[in-house]
């Protein structure tokens, strides 16, 4: 049932120790700041996040990791000029990584929310982000196979929500929201707006309200 | 557990005093007042073509049911008549139908996703028969002759949360329909969980096929007439 | 290249015997009934059609099947209370008939233009539509191996294109448009109305003019 | 076929007279224009981050050339400055642009149907190490204590219809970055058709490692330079 919670803080309190949790964004754009700083605050850990990086300088998933929440990373791109914090606990041996292609990690969130076990793909073929991992001939291409990633909660950021749920983005911070709501059992969205039922143009609803749980309003 | 008549006249009465809640035989649409009226509220459903159609009108509006159809929509609204019929606003069986507040439309590929992905709270669907673990054959009759024509029918059954099915209990040849094991080519494995008949509701599971309310009929007579063994539920189990 | 011809006719001459061509539409919303005829009239045979259905009534895709053009149909729900031509031709062994469950139907087309050469899914897992196909478990579950359909030509229907091929569709008639036009080579499109590239809010384009190369406006 | 100087000044005369184009070699911005004019005109092409951005500024309006970005952008325009600022519209390099007439967003499995489905006509991309069979290594120096980041350079590298090289041909230490076998862990297997270097522009496929034109050397002295046999490509290679 969609909920609206009245803070962040409210909106992430049923997140518990060991989930996996996606947390849309690429860069500063579309990323939840404010419910990236509530899940630090609910104290969950243990927790493997789904991201396009590492978190970046001081802030949202980077102090996440540098407090020590984070015991596994899936992402394609951890490496950054400013993520010195996973790196240090990289080197360390305190934080787990998964690196996938971009477009796998992409495919794979979405095959999560479509009921798709696993695909195949030439993206990595013939690569080390292969090695050990099934692969066969298809369509005259050598294709591997990339499984289904699940989670138990996705934090993301919409511009507008309706009362139904729905949501809008804008530009280019739509970027992972859309699957990651669909691919988790659990989806927390922070607004801008919050809009009247109806208001919203069924043609251009981005992610339809079936995928969202809980919706909260960020100034 | 006794099993026992209330004698009650009419429809269930919500309360499971007895398991027999009407002395009667269900019609179609006390039948699909029944399913609208089981379906939890703010649920996502999908209603198949034919009979579970009916469901939708008793679906009431403080339930705050979102109904999605195969061809691309979320928020589907009733029938459209008149004026409002739209051509390009159609439902899976192809009858025009209305938008309601909140609606959304997608492609088919992201149709199915809702579908296939596990986002559909309930969909009710027909069947030609249903085992005893609640394989759906609804699809295909099998015969050698048959041409035959799937649609969204395995996608539906593999995908929602709960598959309800309403049938009539018995064929006209007044064979039983719930089976221990399907002749007729299968749509879908152990997907089913309740079976609305005429005669019954059934729930099936882990547990074997339990029996919560039986119309015109005792679970002593209804057993007589289904090849599979029953038992009452608990009220717990509707 | 994208371009505009003037004519049904003119879009579909290039298509050749033995092509395998999309047709979207779910019933008739979003049936592209002029390219259909047009496809008629440019005389091309041994076709393999993709499509929801396989025809209805005595017009479009139910003519072409008719007139013997068809050499297979790959379709989920073939037999209507007015597929008679389909029908006949079935029965007497002159057509090929691939019957796949409708979301397994969308989901190939969707991987053939995602660049995905197969994948793993539960629908129809146990039945006889799964017969002879490789299964394994995952994520808990049986599911079928099945693959992507490409096609050489996508013949669909929008309501709207701008002058870069991006489209908009209309209510439920979007159905299989977006996907086919993914999938197929060469893409072309009947719309209602062509504005100037920018009249279309880019946060609301469905089909960006990448899939797009051919558009004509139907009366 | 004879290979010679035809010591004309500056870059590219657009007529393949003799194989050396430039007497000097190429600076990053005389390769960027040539990488630019060398685009079909009404490409969709994906320009990598670094160097690859440089060819943007090249690109002509009457090129009708359109850009995707990786983050879900197709009709990308230059980098915004100013009031343009927009923090929700950024490249796959995290910096600002702005939006071209004809512009369209979508999520980022739509984005990356778009590369991985073989949609984009071309993608520029840096590189450690091209093969003289096409092997790209551009994402990792397989040094055993670096933190590796792959990002949509695989993507790129396997679903582009032409992946374009943009780099140096000699690495600061003077080793050809053009070699027999890559030893940098590989980002995609036989994808590069085109590399642009400051000293030439080669083509790579079935008929090896052939060379379109060099800048400030003749083929002798960039065979010299280059571990893979050489060969001049005829004009209609191009």
């Amino acid at each position: 049932m969609l909920n609206f919670p009245e803070t962040v803080n409210e909106a992430v309190a049923g997140i518990r120790d060991g989930s996996t949790v996606m947390i849309g964004g690429f860069g500063n754009a579309g990323q939840p700041f404010e419910l990236i700083d509530a899940l630090m605050d609910c104290g969950a850990r243990d927790l493997t996040v789904v991201n396009n990086n590492a978190g970046q300088g001081d802030q949202g998933l980077a102090v996440l990791i540098k407090e020590g929440r984070v015991k596994k990373m899936i992402c394609s791109f951890p490496r950054q000029s400013d993520s010195w914090h996973f790196d240090a606990k990289f080197r360390a041996g305190e934080i787990e990584l998964e690196l996938v292609p971009q477009g796998n990690l992409a495919e794979r969130i979405r095959a999560a929310g479509a009921g798709i076990g696993g695909f195949f793909t030439p993206t990595g073929y013939g690569t080390m982000l292969a090695e050990g991992k099934e692969t066969r001939i298809l369509d005259g291409r050598g294709q591997v196979f990339e499984t289904a990633i699940h989670a138990d909660v996705a934090l993301i950021k919409a511009l507008t929500a309706d009362g139904k749920g729905n949501l809008v983005y804008r530009k280019t911070a739509r970027n992972f929201g859309p699957i990651m709501a669909a691919a988790a059992k659990h989806t927390i969205v922070q607004v801008s707006r919050i809009v009247p039922t109806g208001d919203l143009d069924p043609e251009t609803i981005v992610t339809p309200g079936i995928y969202v749980n809980s919706i909260v309003k960020v100034a | 557990m006794s099993i026992q008549s209330n004698g009650q006249a009419g429809i269930h009465a919500g309360i499971h005093a007895g398991i027999q809640t009407s002395d009667k035989p269900l019609g179609r649409d006390d039948l699909a007042r029944l399913v609208a009226r089981d379906i939890t509220s703010g649920s996502f459903v999908n209603l198949g073509i034919g009979q579970p159609t009916l469901v939708s009108n008793y679906l009431e509006p403080e339930q705050n049911i979102t109904l999605h159809t195969e061809n691309g929509m979320l928020g589907m609204g009733p029938e459209a008549t008149g004026g409002q019929i739209d051509g390009d606003l159609i439902n899976a069986g192809k009858i025009p139908v209305t938008e309601l507040p909140g609606a959304s439309y997608f492609h088919h590929a992201d149709s199915f996703a809702i579908m296939r992905g596990g986002h559909l709270d309930i969909c009710v669907l027909g069947a030609f028969q249903v085992s005893a673990t609640g394989d759906l054959a609804n699809w295909h009759t099998g015969a050698p002759d048959a041409i035959p024509a799937v649609g969204g029918a395995m996608d539906l059954a593999t995908g929602a949360k709960d598959v309800f099915v309403m049938m009539t209990l018995l064929t006209r040849e007044g064979v039983s329909k719930l089976v221990e094991t399907c002749t007729y080519p299968l749509t879908g494995v152990g997907c089913v969980t309740r079976i609305y008949t005429d005669k019954a509701v059934f729930l099936t599971g882990p547990d074997g096929v339990q029996v919560r309310e039986t119309f015109g009929c005792t679970l002593e007579e209804l057993q007589a007439m289904v090849p599979v063994p029953l038992t009452a539920a608990s009220a717990a189990g509707t």
